[in-house]
């Protein structure tokens, strides 16, 4: 996998150079806020990890980035140009890909073109030329088996794929097509420990290839495993911004559940 | 059955183990459009069987040329129907298009050439138009086409009273350009003894383009994302709305195609032509698989669909029924028809491998 | 079937028991109208007077009429009997079926365009004359203006009667209805009668918009008159009792039975009809002096 | 603005920090009646303005009693709308309704009572069939109503042209029962100067009734639920069957309502009628905020809905236009009204409190 | 909420006593095969755990015991009388409230009308009589709260909540309603780590109440908190199915992964 995420990435990438940077950034939906005085910048060769309650905003604020909602307040800066994305397309053509929580995939496609989708091989540059179908099958199989994924059918509809089978798809999509700046919103939540495993391994993989990485979790181990720099969202607003020298696994876990609760849990329910 | 199963050695069985590659004949059965091509040939037999007069080659290619005038928009309709919006518009446009044709010609004496390609601009405009409205404020598009058609409908009826002072258009066959117009958009070849007429041709070469479009290349897949989950589609970077509007377009091209054919072929139109076809594009579309949540179905089902309906409306006139109960009849088809599709899709994944 | 005149074993035009021959009718009825079941009615009775085999289909849109009469042409009939609706759009088609040795005999409507066809003869009612004639009956009535009621967005023949009344009398104003719901086509009329109380006089083109026009008039409390084109047994006692003035009745029984009957009689005996010229079923009143005659008619289904 | 905003102490923020209470203003935007509501306002101040004789109070009446023959089968096909699926059978069933009314009861000489139930039977038989059939085999209801629509308007012909011998049914004036269902489906109260036909109380009654069920029960609460998301609602054991095929039911129980109107109001009734009202039932659900995709929607935003079509249609009428326009009219009234009704939706969520 | 379980749990459950069994299961879609040769049994007053990788067939077991989709091969016992579920109102008249991992809520409807939806409060059993809509309101909202999830406006389409809220109120309504079987397909993979210790203390809570529960899950860490039987399925056979008393949380992780690859990787990325 090392080698398709250097293959892709873009060779202009200076290690700790901002890519993204978000200046007290804030969101309304209608009458919620969901969103306020983020600040967030995304270094290109760093993982910056956003944690949170359910709720607090997390994917909010990667949406605004990705270029799916736009942001009411505040200022977004991609390579220090100020933006305000009218659609993903416009994210995509500076580099972001992302792998969404809740939107990632067209049920009734098949697998191979789900993963192609928007970033077509074709023939020629003609809008009308051949797609290369073969090539395309190919490639989505090998890359889904870099991550340990063996589709029964690399022509079933993707909705016949278990759910976790199907984040894998898109994951190793955004992996593939990701070549500034990779967003992934909760990709191991649907995961097994391999996997898991298997998707950690590819961020740390794309931190290394000098893309910059927003990393959105639950999971203060994952996150610790692979992070430079955290931010904890409560409510909208963020309450922790450390880099990892500044932070230990521990206090993660106790800013982002009120202490350690799962050690508390184990001994209450002990028998 | 014909399928192979490969499975991999034991000692891997996290790799590849409950693999599968289905045989032909279940990957064949699965296509969107085998069930309505079951449904054709079901249909076409019953009537060979019960209409002595459909059994001569001239019959078969007047249902053929019935066929094709719903057909060739019913490829369009089908494109848009799986990139997941409706088109009412698409009846009436396509005498828009021919009473533009004429009237603009009549009036101002010149060659009919110059009024064919102002038409074709004009209604890919109200494509556009339509498109971009659905795209802009997210009303359904039902309703954003409805609206176009009441407004083209009443238009057809108020310009051409208003320029010809009746409502049917000027007759362009003694115009310049009519010759070779009329050879393009409503030619007939004959072979033998039987009368093929272009338009038959046409809807082929529609069909398999627009099957080849979907099939193989980056637009026919965006075109099956933004049907089956446009926020997703979005998400990826599709441009869902210009393939949207792109679609729109589409329908209102194949409208004035048609439209052109109404004229070369009958020469003068009826400011009231054409309403109620919208509906017949629909069926044909569903009736070839396609779904109508969008994201599914295939032109070449669609042509089929467009055959069964040709098929089904003459066919009757062919056997001779009561021509009271011909609407019935015609709905009992359809109903068998949609069943039959939907017994042979069952078909195709009921069939175990494992 | 429902009411056939009392025949006799029919004998027509010099042959009769079973004849052998198949016809077949093609007309733009829009399914499920009175006015167009008398057609059919006559036809079916001159088939069965005849002895010959009618297959009758129908289709509003022109275009699709003449992919019907195409198919009579593949299936090889004897005859073709249509309308001419829409005579540029058909005139091609039926020209195929006199080349393919077919004779086509036109009624109803298209009578400048019938011989241009190839038609060996045509049965009609002139719609502008009629129209014409009725406008000239609510004049000598005393209308001061005229509602037209057209219930077929875009048909030709119903744009010509209401043109018809115009020539005749030119304060004429038209509306358009939707004829498949009474109670559109009754607000409607309502509407119109508030908006313009100049109107005094109601031309329906349907017999069945005529009966709504009347309760039209008296929930708008109208004094207006009405006559209206066509016939059927409501409206003919409507006509008796004084509601309706005329209808005007083109008989339509007449015609399907001629266009049937003209058929035969060619194949038969080589007989044509008109002298060359289209024969008018019409334009005939109905109104109290003779609906009184003319109504057991109207009950079997025969006028 | 009118919003509260309660913040919770700064202590407990994990509590109820940024929990809103909506504002009454925003709350009544949010509804989906309301741009309707307003859209419907915007028409009715129009034509005042433009239409002289729209002013006078019989003129309102007219209109409410051409809104409410819509009205009424539009209630029923915007609760089966909001329930997901569409019944293009709810034009034809109405005549469908009167024609067996009348010919059953003319035939045997007996109490029109006696059909009317008879008749009420069959229709709920033929909604029973539309919504089995649709469950049961996973086709698409456009298609299995458009089957039936087929079968429904051939059989209306067939059957009255067998039974009577003409294209129209017979007339029940004179027959028993004629006075009392005249009186429940077609009286016309004279208030002073206008006259009320019953049907418009009919219609308000149904709307009120339907929203009640849809706010207030629990059948209303599964209406949302098979419409918005039928697997989900499956799997937290909703009845998802039963539910639709009442839904399907309910059109024809409304639709023999209307049927039964035509029928004691009108007398004769012609075999073709009732064509091409289903779309007009869509439209007037749709203009009234109906989701076309289900899960949304209020049955006082269809009565609203209806008001608007009927509105507009006379409108034009009272406004004395030209009447070869009258369709762009409506068309161009249609986009109007739905492009308000989007306008006020989008203020209701526009609006902050945060 | 302790209390909410036992006030809604059957009093007639008797702890041990088999609820459920599957004897030989088996499953194919089409020409996919996903399950084969199941055998579990789900007793009352114990959590059956179920484990494996993405794709190997965990949510079509359940799906099977909550008559989503019907078994093609074996048997399904419930109470000792075999049966074949056609609709999931059927296995919720059997008690088995299910909690799934895709499809959860009808977006458009309100939170409230989501957490009554199929067991709405009537004032009389009549069909047509009015709902209690203040009372559902207020309940609803006591579990959210219960749970420590707040929403912002109980009558808010619940399309607009976060995907983990959105879980939440899916498992509240389960845990409410579930009056002897209660079945969970992944509830933690969305949520935060001070939800998930929520979700497990109502698990164990429900098991203390009588139930018999199905947790289906990635974490072996959350299983073994809670878990008294444990199931590993690969590929949709099990390869494991053994007692807490048998099993170590060690062998549980490594024959779910492959191994302790997490603290493997946890070296392999330390920099
Ligand atoms: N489309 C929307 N309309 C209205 N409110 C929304 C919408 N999307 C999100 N919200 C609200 O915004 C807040 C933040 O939601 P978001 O999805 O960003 O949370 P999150 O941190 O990703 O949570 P989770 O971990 O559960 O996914 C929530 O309170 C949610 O209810
Ligand atoms: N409706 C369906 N049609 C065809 N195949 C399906 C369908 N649903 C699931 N499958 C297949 O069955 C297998 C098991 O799927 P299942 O959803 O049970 O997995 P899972 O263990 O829940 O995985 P995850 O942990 O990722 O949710 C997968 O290979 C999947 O592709
Ligand atoms: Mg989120
Ligand atoms: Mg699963």
């Amino acid at each position: 996998m090392t080698d398709t995420l250097h293959e892709h990435a873009d060779p202009n990438l200076h290690k700790g150079e901002p890519l993204v940077q978000m200046v007290d950034v804030g969101k309304t939906y209608g009458a919620i806020r969901a969103l306020k005085g983020i600040n967030l910048t995304v270094n290109a060769g760093e993982v910056s990890c956003v944690l949170g309650d359910n709720g607090a905003g997390k994917s909010t604020l990667i949406k605004i980035i990705a270029g799916l909602h736009p942001h009411n307040e505040g200022q977004v800066l991609v390579d220090g140009q100020p933006v305000s994305f009218s659609s993903p397309r416009e994210a995509l053509a500076h580099g972001i890909a992302t792998v969404y929580q809740d939107l990632a995939v067209v049920s009734l496609m098949e697998v191979w073109r789900n993963f192609f989708l928007g970033s077509e091989m074709t023939g020629s540059r003609f809008p009308l030329s051949g797609l290369k179908t073969k090539d395309m099958k190919r490639i989505a199989d090998e890359e889904l088996r870099k991550m340990g994924i063996v589709v029964k059918n690399i022509d079933q509809p993707i909705g016949e794929l278990s759910g976790g089978q199907r984040q894998c798809v898109a994951i190793a999509r955004a992996v593939y097509f990701g070549a500034r700046v990779l967003i992934l919103d909760e990709p191991t939540a649907a995961l097994g420990v391999k996997q898991s495993g298997v998707v950690l391994k590819y961020t740390a993989a794309a931190r290394d290839a000098g893309l910059g990485v927003v990393f959105i979790t639950h999971n203060p181990h994952h996150a610790f495993l692979v992070g430079n720099h955290f931010i904890i969202l409560k409510l909208g607003q963020a309450v922790l911004d450390k880099k990892r020298s500044e932070v230990t696994l521990d206090e993660l876990t106790r800013q982002m559940a009120g202490g350690d609760e799962l050690t508390e849990l184990s001994h209450e329910l002990q028998r | 059955m014909s399928q192979t199963v490969r499975t991999a050695p034991a000692g891997a069985p996290a790799e590849a183990s409950n693999r599968v590659t289905l045989g032909l004949s279940n990957r064949l059965l699965a296509r969107p459009e085998v069930g309505a091509l079951v449904a054709a040939i079901v249909i076409f037999v019953f009537f060979l069987v019960v209409a002595p007069s459909f059994r001569s080659p001239s019959s078969l290619f007047t249902v053929l040329y019935a066929s094709s005038v719903i057909g060739i928009v019913a490829v369009a309709v089908g494109l848009l129907m799986i990139g997941g919006e409706f088109d009412l518009s698409a009846g009436v446009i396509t005498t828009t298009a021919g009473l533009f044709n004429a009237m603009f010609c009549f009036q101002l004496g010149i060659n009919l050439w110059v009024g064919a390609i102002l038409s074709l601009v004009f209604c890919l405009a109200i494509g556009f138009f339509n498109g971009y409205m659905v795209m802009r404020t997210g009303i359904p598009s039902f309703l954003i086409t409805l609206g176009s058609f009441f407004v083209l409908q009443g238009a057809n009826l108020g310009v051409t009273k208003l320029v010809t002072g009746s409502v049917s258009g000027p007759n362009p066959n003694q115009m310049d350009g009519y010759a070779s117009l009329n050879f393009i958009f409503a030619h007939v070849f004959q072979i033998g003894p039987v009368a093929l007429n272009i338009t038959v041709i046409w809807w082929l070469i529609f069909a398999a383009a627009a099957a080849y479009v979907l099939q193989r290349t980056r637009i026919g897949n965006w075109i099956y994302a933004v049907g089956g989950n446009a926020a997703s589609a979005r998400a990826v970077g599709v441009p869902v709305t210009r393939v949207k509007i792109g679609l729109f377009m589409t329908v209102s091209f194949l409208g004035w195609f048609t439209g052109m054919h109404l004229l070369y072929n009958f020469n003068v139109l009826q400011a009231g032509l054409g309403v109620g076809n919208e509906f017949l594009y629909i069926i044909a579309a569903v009736v070839g698989g396609t779904l109508m949540t969008g994201g599914y179905g295939n032109t070449i089902g669609v042509a089929i669909g467009s055959f069964i309906f040709g098929m089904t409306s003459l066919g009757i006139v062919y056997a001779g029924w009561d021509p009271n109960w011909f609407r019935a009849f015609l709905g009992v088809m359809l109903l068998l028809a949609v069943l039959v599709n939907l017994y042979v899709k069952k078909l195709s994944t009921a069939r175990k491998v494992g | 079937g429902g009411g056939a005149p009392p025949s006799s074993d029919s004998s027509g035009g010099g042959g009769g028991g079973n004849s052998g021959y198949t016809f077949a009718m093609i007309t733009h009825e829009t399914p499920g109208d009175t006015f167009w079941d008398r057609i059919k009615a006559g036809a079916n009775q001159a088939a069965k007077d005849t002895g010959s085999t009618l297959k009758y289909s129908s289709d509003p849109d022109a275009t699709k009429q003449a992919v019907l009469i195409q198919g009579a042409i593949d299936a090889k009939v004897d005859g073709i009997a249509t309308t001419l609706v829409t005579p540029d759009a058909l005139i091609p088609t039926v020209k195929k079926a006199v080349d393919a040795g077919i004779p086509v005999d036109s009624f109803n409507s298209g009578t400048d365009f019938y011989q241009q066809a190839g038609s060996i003869a045509h049965f009609s009612s002139d719609e502008r004359l009629a129209g014409q004639q009725a406008g000239a009956k609510a004049k000598a009535d005393g209308a001061t203006k005229i509602l037209c009621t057209i219930q077929q967005t875009g048909s030709v023949a119903l744009e010509d009667r209401c043109a018809g009344v115009k020539d005749a009398f030119p304060n004429t104003e038209n509306i358009q209805v939707n004829g498949a719901d009474d109670a559109a086509v009754t607000s409607a009329i309502q509407a119109k009668l508030a908006q313009d109380k100049d109107i005094n006089w109601i031309i329906t083109l349907g017999a069945a918009q005529g009966l709504d026009g009347l309760k039209a008039m008296d929930a708008a409390k109208s004094s207006a008159k009405l006559g209206t084109f066509d016939l059927n047994k409501e409206a003919a006692e409507a006509v008796q009792s004084g509601k309706i003035q005329f209808c005007i009745d083109q008989q339509p029984y007449l015609q399907g039975y001629l266009a049937v009957t003209q058929l035969y009689l060619y194949k038969q005996n080589g007989n044509l009809l008109g002298g060359g010229k289209a024969s008018l079923t019409g334009p005939t009143f109905v109104d109290k002096t003779n609906v009184d005659a003319i109504l057991p008619y109207i009950n079997q289904n025969t006028r």
